[in-house]
C-alpha cells in the first residue's frame, strides 16, 4: 500500500499466525456481538411478522375466530406452526369452536413490473374466493398499485366463485360469478392476480381436505395465545 | 421452465440491476469509458455473479438454516474470496486486462450488485437452478447496459456538452433515458 | 495531537465533508445502494440515518483499532466490522420500526458494499486520532444524509405530491410518477449534481469579484 | 489602361456544392407531415391543434431561452426544434392536458437535445425522450384515448385539454382502447380501411396511415431519409407477425394489421429515420430497422404495452454508436495482399 | 447513353454526380491564344524541389530554350515561353498567397517566335534508362493535377515489370474539356505518344480511359485504334471522381491499388492524356513544356474557349481575349472546380497545371451558413474511399488528429466529394487537410 500508510501503523511485518489470530478475533467479537442483538431483537421481530401475517389472514377469511399454519408434509396437511426451508403451507381459519371454515392460500408470481406475492382466502365448501391481500408487489404507482389500492377491484374477489377458472373481463363487463371486473389502464396487474390465484389454485385445491377431515384445532390450549 | 425463463428475461431486462435497481453504480460510471474495458469489467462481472449464486445457494441451504444472523458476513467473506480468486487468475493471464481493469477487481468485491444478488436472490428463496440463472441474467444485464453506455459515451464526448453538464452530470442523465427506455421492456412474458 | 491544534482542524473536516467534498454530490461515491430508496423523504432518511451510524461507529472503531490491525488483512477486518455494525443495524430496524424496514427491504445489508464507507476507513479513519476520525465520519456521514434526504424530497414532493407523506397541493394534483421509478432517480441525481456544481460556480465567481474590488480599493 | 478588378474571393476548394441543405431537410419532414397533421386536427377536433400547439411552443421556448444569445436566431430557423416540438405533438393523445404536452416538448428538447451540445450532438430521438418522459411521469393521462369528434363538435374543446397545470385532467368522454389495446387485451381486430383512413382512436398525428406514407414517397423522392430504415423495419415486423399469425391466428394479429395499426407508420418513416439518431452506415441502418422492427413486435405481443414503437426506437438509439463502430466499410486498398 | 453506362458492371463505388457543364467548351476547336508582352515563370510548377535558374537578367532567350534546369531527381526543367529578355528573377506573390521565385520575361514584339530547340531526337533505340533523363529535361509533368514530374514515374523501382500502361482521359470535373479536345483534335499525337511510353516501358497492353460523356473522343479514338492488338479504349461511367488513378484503375482493370502503393508498384503506369501528347511532341519537334491547353469557362466568362496558352502568360489577359470578365465574378479558379485552387489576383500567370481558367458569380460562390452535422450519411455514400468523412469531420473539429489517424485519414486523396455532398455545408475536406498537414509536420519532425 502507499508509504504514508506503512508509517501510519507503524509495525514491522507482523507473523502470519498473528494476521490469523487477528482475523479470528474479529470474527469472534463481530460473531458475538451479531448473536447478542440477535436473540435480543428476535422475538419483537417474530411477533410483528405474526401479527402482519394474523392480520392478512383474517383479512382474507372474513369471519374466522382463530388461525393455524398447515404444512403439507409427505402429502397430507399437519399443523405445524414454525416454518422450514422450501416446505409449503397455507393457513387454516377456524370458527370459535374450531371447526374449519377455510383456507388462507399464499400464491405468488410474475407481474407488470416485479413478482407479486398475495394471499387469499378460500372456502371449500363453496368453493369461493372471499379475501385478497397483496403481501408485497412493485407495481406502477397510481396504475398497477390499484389492485390494492382500488377497493372496487379488491371487492372483487369477496364472493368469487372459482369454477371453472377465474377469468378477469373488460371493467364494467362483469356478468357470470367466475368473473372480475379488471382495472383500465392496469389490465396487465389485474389479470396477474387473476393468473396467480388460478395458479394457487391449481397447485393446493386437490391438496386441500374437506372441512371435517382437516387437521382439528386443538381449543383449549391455543385459545389463551391466540386470543383477538 | 416457464418461470426459469421470466427470472433470467427479468433479471436481464425488466429489473436490469444498474437501471432499475441502481446496483454496480461505481463500475457502471467509473469504467463505462471505453467499450473495450466495460466488456471486460461485464465479463468479470459474469463470471463473479456466477461463482456467488453458488456460493449463496451453498450457505443459504447448509450454514445459514442454522445460523440465519451470519448470512451477510459469511456472504461477504465468500464474495470476497472469489474475487480475490479471480483477481490472480487475470492478473496471472492477462496483464493488460488487469491494467484495464484497474482499481475495479477490488471494487467488485465490496460490490453492492455482487452482494445484492446474493440477497436478493435469498429473498426470493430461488433454489439452486433459478439463482444460476437469475446470475446470469443479472450479470448479462449489467454487462448490455454497461456497453450501451460506453458507446454512448465516448460518442458524446465529440459534442459540445454543457460545460457545467460534463462529466458525471451528464452520464446520470444518459442513464436515466437508458433507464426510460429500458421502461419498455415492463410486462415481458407476464402477460399471458 | 494537542486538541488545540485539533480545533479548527475538527471544524474544517466536519465541513469538508459535509459541503466541499460532500460524498455524494462532489465525489459521487457510494450512491448504488442509496438510490434504489430515496423514493421518498422518510426513506431517505431511514437509509441516511441507518449509513450514519454505521460510518461513524466503524470510523471510531477502527480508528481506535489501529494499532491493533496488521495492514495486510486490514480491509478484511474493516469489512468484518462494517458488516457487524450493519447487521446489527438491520435487526434494530426491523424491531424498532417494523414498517419502515419493509420498505428499505434488502438494502440495508447493501450499506455493506457502500465504497464510502471502506473507504472513509482506508482513507482516514485507520490514519487519524479517535476524535478526528469521529468528525471526519460525522461530516462525511451528515453531508451524505443530506444528500439522500434533498434527493428524497424532491422525489416525493414531485413524484406523489407529499412530503413525510401528508399531502402538499391537494387531491387532483397529477403525481409526476416517473420521479418515483428508477429514471427518476437517476434524472434527479443528474439535476442535482448540475444544480450543486453551478452554485458552487456562481460562488467562486462572486470570491473571485470581490478579490479583485478589494484589490482595487487598496 | 488597366480596368479595375472585381474583388475575388478565395475559398479552398472544392468550389462546386449540391444545392441540398440541413435546414430544407427539416422544411421537407414539415411539408411531408402536413397532411396527416391536418387530418389528425379534422379528427380529433380543436383540442387536438391546441395539444401540437403546447408541444411545439414547449419545445421551441426551451430551444430559444437556453441558446446563446448571438445563435439564437439561428437555430430557431433551422425548424429541428419545430419539429421536434411537432412529432411529439403527433404521437400524444388528443386529450391530453396543454400543460403536460408544454412540459413534454421542453423535457424533449431540454433532455434530449440541449445537454447533449444542441442539433446533431444528440444520440436519443428528443421527441421519443419527451413521449417516454410523459409516458412515464403520467401514464394514465397518457393511455386514456378519448374517441374522434365528430365534424359539429369540432369547436369544443375537451375538460381534460383544460386541466390546470400541475392538475389533474377531468375527461368526459369516456375513454375507448386503440386498435391496438382491443388486439392485445380482447383479442379483437379493426377493419383494415378504418385503419387506412384513420377511423380509430389513438394518437393525433399516427391514426390516418395513407397520408402517412403519402408523405414518406414525398420524402423518399427527395432525398431526406435512408429508405433502408423504414424498409427494414415493415420487413421484419410483416414477416415476423406472419409468423406468428401462422402459429395461432385468434390471438397473435396478422401483418397487415400489425403495420398499418399504432405508431408504427408515424416512427418508421419520421422517426427512426432521425438521421442524427440512427445509424451512418447502409449496413447499420438495415440492422438498425430491423432491430426497431423486432423490438416492436417483442414489446407489442408479449411485452406489457399495448405499443412499442417509441420504446423499440429509444433502445436501437442507443445501439446505434456501437452499430455504427461495427459497421464500418472496409477503407479502400485497405487489407488486400499484394501478391 | 444511361442504358450504356449502366452496362458496366466494373467500375468503383460511391463518388459523385456533379453537374457536368461542359457543353459550353467541349465542341469548340482549340484556338491559339497571341503573344503578349509579359510572362512570368515560376521556378516551381510541379510536385518536388523547385527549378533552378541557368540565365541572368537581361540576357535575351528563344522559344523553348531552357532557362532553369532541375533542382533535384523529383523536379524537372522550365523554358522559355516566348523569344525575348529575361527582365527580373525574383520573388512574385501567388495563388494561395505565399512568395515564390519567378523569371520574368518580355517578349520581343518583332521576333518570329518560331522554336529555337537542338534537333528533335529519335526515339527508336532509346533504353528507358536513356529515357529518364531526357524527359528529366523536358520540363514535362503530370498534367493529371498531381503535377509529379513525368520522368519520376518511369524511373522504376528494381524488379517492377509494366502490364499496363494508361492514359487517362476521364477528365471527371466538371467545366473542363482540355483533355477532351486532346483526344479529339490531337488524337494521333497521343497514340503516337502511347506508342512510344508502351515500347520504352515495354507494356503489355495500352488503354486509353474516356468518360463515356466524349463519344466523339471515344469514337476517334476506337476507329484509330482499330486492329492494334496493343492498344483499346476503355469507356468509364461518368462519375467524380472516375479520373483518380486508384478509381480508374478499379473501373478499368477490376484492380483495387492497395493502400500505401501506387500504381507502379503493381506494373501500372497511369498518364494524363496531355502529358502522354507532351512525350510525343516533344520526340517529333524537340518543343518542351511549355505551351498549355487551358479550358477558359463559367458563368463570368462571355467568350468561352479552349485555348493554348504559353506559360507564364498573365490571367488577365486570358480573360480579356476571350471578352474580359462580367462584372458580377465573385471568384476565378484555377484548375478544375473540385480539385483547383481561386487566385487573389488577375496577375497570376498560367502554369503547367492551370487545366482550366474558370470565372464564378455569386450562385456559385454563395455558401449557405454552416450546420451541425446531422449524419446524413450522404458523405458516407460518397467518399470513393469508404473512408467516414463524417467522423473524420468531427474529429477534426475536436483536435483528435492521432485518432483521425486510426480512422484512415490517410488514405483521403481530397476529391472533394464530401464537403460537395453535404448539405449540412461542413468544409469536410478542408478540415482534412489542415489535420493532414499538421500530421505530415509531426511526422516529419519525429523523423
Ligand atoms: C409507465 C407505465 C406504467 C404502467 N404500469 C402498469 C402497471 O403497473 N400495471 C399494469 O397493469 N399496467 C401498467 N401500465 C399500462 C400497461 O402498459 C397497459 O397499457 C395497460 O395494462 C392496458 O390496460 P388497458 O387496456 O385497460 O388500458 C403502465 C403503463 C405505463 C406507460
Ligand atoms: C480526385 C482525383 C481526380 C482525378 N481526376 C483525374 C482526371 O480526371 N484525369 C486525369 O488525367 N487525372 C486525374 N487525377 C490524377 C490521376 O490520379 C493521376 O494522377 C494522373 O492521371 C496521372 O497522370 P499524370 O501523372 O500525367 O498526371 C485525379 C486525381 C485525383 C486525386
Ligand atoms: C517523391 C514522390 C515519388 C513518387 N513516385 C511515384 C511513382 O513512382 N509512381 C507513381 O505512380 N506515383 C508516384 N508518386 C505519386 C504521386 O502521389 C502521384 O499522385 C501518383 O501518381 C498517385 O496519384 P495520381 O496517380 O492520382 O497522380 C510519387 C510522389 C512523390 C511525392
Ligand atoms: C427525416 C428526418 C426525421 C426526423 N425525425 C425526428 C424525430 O423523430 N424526432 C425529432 O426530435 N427530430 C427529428 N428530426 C429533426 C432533427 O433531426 C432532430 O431534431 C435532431 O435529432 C436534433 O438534433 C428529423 C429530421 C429528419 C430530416
Ligand atoms: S482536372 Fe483533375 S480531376 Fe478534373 S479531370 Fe482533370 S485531372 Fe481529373
Ligand atoms: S496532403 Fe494528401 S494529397 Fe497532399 S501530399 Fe499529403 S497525401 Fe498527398
Ligand atoms: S475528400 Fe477524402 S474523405 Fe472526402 S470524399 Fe474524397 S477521399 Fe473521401
Ligand atoms: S454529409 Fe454532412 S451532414 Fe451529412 S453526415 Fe456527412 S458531414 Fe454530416
Ligand atoms: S458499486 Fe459502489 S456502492 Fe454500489
Amino acid at each position: 500500500m502507499s508509504e504514508e500508510h506503512e508509517t501510519a501503523l507503524r509495525g514491522n511485518e507482523p507473523s502470519s499466525t498473528r494476521l490469523v489470530a487477528t482475523l479470528g478475533l474479529a470474527g469472534l467479537l463481530s460473531g458475538l456481538i451479531i448473536v447478542s442483538v440477535f436473540e435480543a431483537t428476535l422475538p419483537t421481530i417474530t411477533a410483528y411478522k405474526a401479527k402482519v401475517l394474523r392480520e392478512a389472514v383474517f383479512e382474507v377469511l372474513p369471519d374466522i375466530s382463530r388461525m393455524r399454519r398447515l404444512a403439507y408434509l409427505d402429502g397430507r396437511l399437519t399443523a405445524k406452526e414454525q416454518e422450514e426451508k422450501d416446505e409449503q403451507a397455507v393457513f387454516g381459519g377456524y370458527d370459535a369452536d374450531g371447526r374449519l371454515m377455510g383456507y388462507a392460500i399464499p400464491s405468488a408470481g410474475p407481474g407488470f413490473q416485479d413478482t407479486i406475492r398475495l394471499l387469499y382466502g378460500y372456502l371449500p365448501a363453496e368453493r369461493k374466493v372471499v379475501g385478497m391481500e397483496i403481501l408485497e408487489s412493485r407495481e406502477t404507482p397510481g396504475l398497477g398499485d390499484k389492485i390494492y389500492k382500488d377497493a372496487a377491484f379488491v371487492a372483487n374477489f369477496g364472493d368469487l366463485s372459482i369454477d371453472p377458472e377465474i377469468v378477469s373481463v373488460k371493467k364494467g363487463t362483469k356478468t357470470a360469478p367466475n368473473q372480475v371486473d379488471a382495472i383500465t389502464g392496469a389490465t396487465i396487474s389485474s389479470k396477474a392476480v387473476v393468473r396467480i390465484i388460478n395458479e394457487g389454485n391449481r397447485r393446493w385445491l386437490e391438496r386441500l381436505p374437506g372441512p371435517n377431515e382437516a387437521p382439528a384445532f386443538e381449543v383449549q390450549k391455543e385459545q389463551k395465545g391466540r386470543k383477538r | 421452465m416457464n418461470d426459469l425463463v421470466w427470472i433470467f428475461v427479468s433479471a436481464l431486462l425488466i429489473n436490469n440491476f444498474v437501471l432499475a435497481y441502481f446496483l454496480g453504480l461505481c463500475p457502471f460510471l467509473g469504467v463505462s469509458g471505453r467499450l473495450e474495458t466495460s466488456f471486460r469489467l461485464g465479463l468479470a462481472t459474469i463470471f463473479v455473479m456466477l461463482i456467488t449464486a453458488l456460493c449463496a445457494w451453498f450457505l443459504n441451504t447448509y450454514i445459514l438454516v442454522h445460523a440465519p444472523y451470519l448470512r451477510l458476513i459469511s456472504f461477504i467473506v465468500v464474495i470476497a474470496s472469489t474475487v480475490q480468486f479471480i483477481e490472480m487468475v487475470i492478473k496471472k493471464l492477462s496483464p493488460a486486462l488487469f491494467k484495464a481493469l484497474g482499481i475495479f477487481l477490488p471494487l467488485i468485491t465490496t460490490n453492492c450488485a455482487i452482494l445484492g444478488l446474493a440477497i436478493f436472490s435469498t429473498n426470493k428463496g430461488y433454489g439452486l437452478a433459478q439463482g444460476m440463472i437469475y446470475a446470469l441474467g443479472a450479470g448479462l444485464g449489467f454487462t448490455l447496459a454497461l456497453v450501451l453506455m460506453a458507446g454512448l459515451r465516448e460518442e458524446s464526448e465529440l459534442a459540445p456538452v454543457p460545460r457545467l453538464m460534463r462529466g458525471t452530470a451528464m452520464n446520470l442523465i444518459i442513464a436515466g433515458i437508458l433507464s426510460m427506455a429500458f421502461m419498455g421492456f415492463a410486462g415481458l412474458f407476464s402477460a399471458a | 495531537m494537542s486538541s488545540t491544534r485539533a480545533q479548527p482542524d475538527a471544524y474544517q473536516e466536519f465541513i469538508k465533508g459535509l459541503w466541499r467534498d460532500n460524498p455524494v454530490f462532489v465525489q459521487v461515491l457510494g450512491m448504488c445502494p442509496m438510490l434504489a430508496v430515496t423514493n421518498s423523504a422518510t426513506n431517505a432518511l431511514a437509509m441516511g440515518g441507518a449509513t450514519f451510524f454505521v460510518l461513524v461507529a466503524s470510523s471510531f472503531l477502527v480508528s481506535s483499532l489501529k494499532q491493533w490491525i496488521p495492514k495486510q488483512v486490514r480491509i478484511s477486518t474493516y469489512i468484518i466490522i462494517i458488516a457487524t455494525f450493519v447487521t446489527v443495524t438491520d435487526f434494530t430496524l426491523a424491531a424498532l420500526v417494523p414498517e419502515i424496514h419493509k420498505e428499505l427491504g434488502a438494502f440495508i445489508p447493501l450499506i455493506v458494499a457502500n465504497c464510502m464507507i471502506l473507504g472513509r476507513q482506508e482513507a482516514f479513519a485507520s490514519r487519524n486520532s479517535v476524535r478526528l476520525a469521529v468528525v471526519d465520519a460525522l461530516g462525511m456521514a451528515s453531508g451524505f444524509l443530506f444528500a439522500l434526504f434533498a434527493l428524497g424530497s424532491v422525489r416525493e414532493i414531485l413524484g406523489e405530491g407529499a412530503f413525510f407523506g401528508l399531502d402538499l397541493f391537494g387531491s387532483d394534483f397529477e403525481p409526476w410518477v416517473i420521479m418515483i421509478l428508477p429514471p427518476g432517480g437517476f434524472l434527479t441525481l443528474g439535476l442535482l449534481l448540475l444544480f450543486f456544481s453551478w452554485i458552487r460556480e456562481r460562488k467562486e465567481k462572486l470570491a473571485q469579484q470581490l478579490a479583485e474590488t478589494e484589490a482595487e480599493l487598496r | 489602361m488597366k480596368p479595375k478588378d472585381p474583388r475575388l474571393l478565395v475559398q479552398p476548394s472544392p468550389l462546386l456544392k449540391q444545392r441540398m441543405t440541413t435546414g430544407q431537410a427539416m422544411r421537407d419532414v414539415l411539408i411531408a407531415l402536413l397532411p396527416a397533421t391536418l387530418a389528425g386536427i379534422w379528427f380529433f377536433g380543436l383540442g387536438a391543434l391546441l395539444v401540437l400547439f403546447a408541444c411545439v411552443l414547449g419545445a421551441v421556448l426551451t430551444e430559444w431561452t437556453f441558446a446563446p444569445t448571438e445563435e439564437r436566431r439561428e437555430r430557431m430557423l433551422d425548424g429541428s426544434g419545430l419539429l421536434t416540438g411537432l412529432l411529439l405533438g403527433l404521437s400524444l393523445p388528443p386529450g391530453l392536458p396543454l400543460w403536460m404536452a408544454f412540459l413534454g416538448g421542453a423535457a424533449g428538447i431540454g433532455l434530449g437535445k440541449l445537454i447533449w451540445g444542441g442539433l446533431g450532438h444528440n444520440l436519443f430521438n428528443p421527441a421519443l425522450v419527451g413521449r417516454a418522459f410523459l409516458l412515464a411521469a403520467f401514464p394514465v393521462a397518457m393511455t386514456t384515448w378519448s374517441p374522434q369528434s365528430g365534424p359539429e363538435e369540432f369547436f369544443q374543446v375537451q375538460a381534460s385539454n383544460l386541466a390546470l397545470p400541475f392538475m389533474q385532467a377531468s375527461y368526459d368522454a369516456i375513454s375507448s382502447a386503440t386498435p391496438l389495446g382491443l388486439m392485445k387485451f380482447e383479442y379483437q381486430s379493426t377493419p383494415l380501411w378504418d385503419l387506412m383512413i384513420g377511423k380509430t382512436t389513438g394518437c393525433i398525428g399516427e391514426t390516418s396511415s395513407l397520408l402517412l406514407v403519402l408523405g414518406g414517397v414525398y420524402l423518399l423522392l427527395r432525398r431526406d431519409l435512408d429508405w433502408r430504415i423504414p424498409a427494414g423495419i415493415l420487413g421484419s415486423v410483416a414477416g415476423f407477425s406472419t409468423l406468428l399469425f401462422l402459429i395461432d391466428p385468434q390471438q397473435y394479429p396478422g401483418p397487415l394489421f400489425s403495420a398499418f395499426s399504432g405508431g408504427l407508420l408515424l416512427g418508421a418513416i419520421y422517426m427512426a429515420t432521425d438521421p442524427v439518431t440512427s445509424p451512418i452506415t447502409p449496413k447499420g441502418a438495415w440492422i438498425f430497422g430491423v432491430g426497431v422492427g423486432l423490438l416492436v413486435v417483442l414489446i407489442r405481443v408479449f411485452g406489457g404495452f399495448p405499443e412499442g414503437v417509441m420504446y423499440a426506437i429509444l433502445l436501437m438509439n442507443a445501439a446505434t454508436p456501437l452499430i455504427d463502430r461495427y459497421t464500418q466499410p472496409r477503407v479502400f486498398g485497405k487489407g488486400i495482399k499484394t501478391e | 447513353m444511361k442504358a450504356l453506362s449502366s452496362l458496366f458492371k466494373r467500375g468503383f463505388s460511391h463518388g459523385i454526380h456533379p453537374e457536368e457543364l461542359k457543353d459550353r467548351t467541349q465542341g469548340l476547336h482549340t484556338q491559339r491564344m497571341p503573344f503578349v508582352e509579359r510572362y512570368v515563370l515560376p521556378v516551381r510548377q510541379h510536385r518536388g524541389a523547385p527549378s533552378k535558374p541557368t540565365v541572368e537578367v537581361g540576357q535575351r532567350v528563344g522559344r523553348g530554350e531552357i532557362i532553369a534546369e532541375p533542382g533535384a531527381f523529383v523536379s524537372t526543367a522550365l523554358h522559355a515561353p516566348v523569344t525575348g529578355w529575361v527582365r527580373a528573377i525574383g520573388r512574385r506573390r501567388f495563388p494561395g498567397g505565399r512568395y515564390e521565385q519567378a523569371i520574368e520575361i518580355e517578349a520581343d514584339p518583332y521576333a518570329t517566335q518560331r522554336l529555337t530547340v537542338e534537333r528533335p531526337l529519335d526515339w527508336r533505340g532509346l533504353s528507358l534508362e536513356d529515357f529518364v533523363p531526357i524527359i528529366h529535361r523536358s520540363g514535362i509533368v503530370g498534367l493529371g493535377g498531381a503535377a509529379l514530374p513525368a520522368h519520376v514515374k518511369y524511373s522504376l523501382r528494381e524488379g517492377v515489370k509494366i502490364k499496363y500502361l494508361i492514359a487517362n482521359g476521364a477528365e471527371c470535373e466538371p467545366y473542363l474539356t482540355n483533355d477532351h479536345r486532346v483526344m479529339v483534335e490531337r488524337a494521333d499525337a497521343l497514340l503516337r505518344g502511347l506508342e512510344i511510353l508502351h515500347t520504352l516501358l515495354g507494356a503489355e497492353e495500352s488503354i486509353i480511359g474516356v468518360e463515356l460523356n466524349k463519344p466523339d473522343a471515344i469514337e476517334v479514338l476506337r476507329e484509330r485504334t482499330a486492329g492494334d492488338p496493343r492498344l483499346r479504349v476503355a469507356p468509364l461511367r461518368v462519375k467524380y471522381p472516375q479520373g483518380d488513378s486508384k478509381m480508374m484503375i478499379k473501373s478499368i482493370l477490376g484492380i483495387e491499388v492497395p493502400a500505401g502503393l501506387h500504381a507502379a508498384d503493381l506494373g501500372i503506369i497511369m498518364n494524363n492524356v496531355s502529358t502522354i501528347a507532351a512525350i510525343a511532341d516533344y520526340f517529333d519537334t524537340g518543343m518542351p513544356y511549355i505551351d498549355r491547353m487551358v479550358t477558359v469557362s463559367g458563368p463570368g466568362i462571355p467568350y468561352p474557349a479552349n485555348l493554348i496558352v504559353p506559360l507564364g502568360t498573365p490571367v488577365r489577359e486570358v480573360l480579356r481575349f476571350c471578352g474580359g470578365l462580367g462584372e458580377d465574378t465573385r471568384e476565378v479558379i484555377m484548375g478544375g472546380p473540385m480539385m483547383g485552387t481561386p487566385i487573389a489576383s488577375l496577375d497570376a500567370p498560367v502554369i503547367k497545371t492551370s487545366s482550366g481558367v474558370l470565372a464564378f458569380t455569386e450562385s456559385e460562390t454563395a455558401r449557405p451558413r454552416e450546420y451541425p452535422c446531422i449524419r446524413c450519411g450522404r458523405c458516407v455514400e460518397a467518399c470513393p474511399y469508404f473512408l467516414n468523412p463524417s467522423r473524420l469531420a468531427r474529429l477534426a473539429k475536436a483536435r483528435m488528429y492521432e485518432e483521425m489517424k486510426r480512422a484512415q485519414v490517410m488514405e483521403c486523396v481530397e476529391c472533394g466529394s464530401c464537403t460537395y455532398s453535404c448539405p449540412s455545408g461542413i468544409p469536410i475536406v478542408q478540415l482534412i487537410r489542415t489535420a493532414k498537414n499538421d500530421l505530415w509536420a509531426k511526422k516529419s519532425k519525429s523523423k
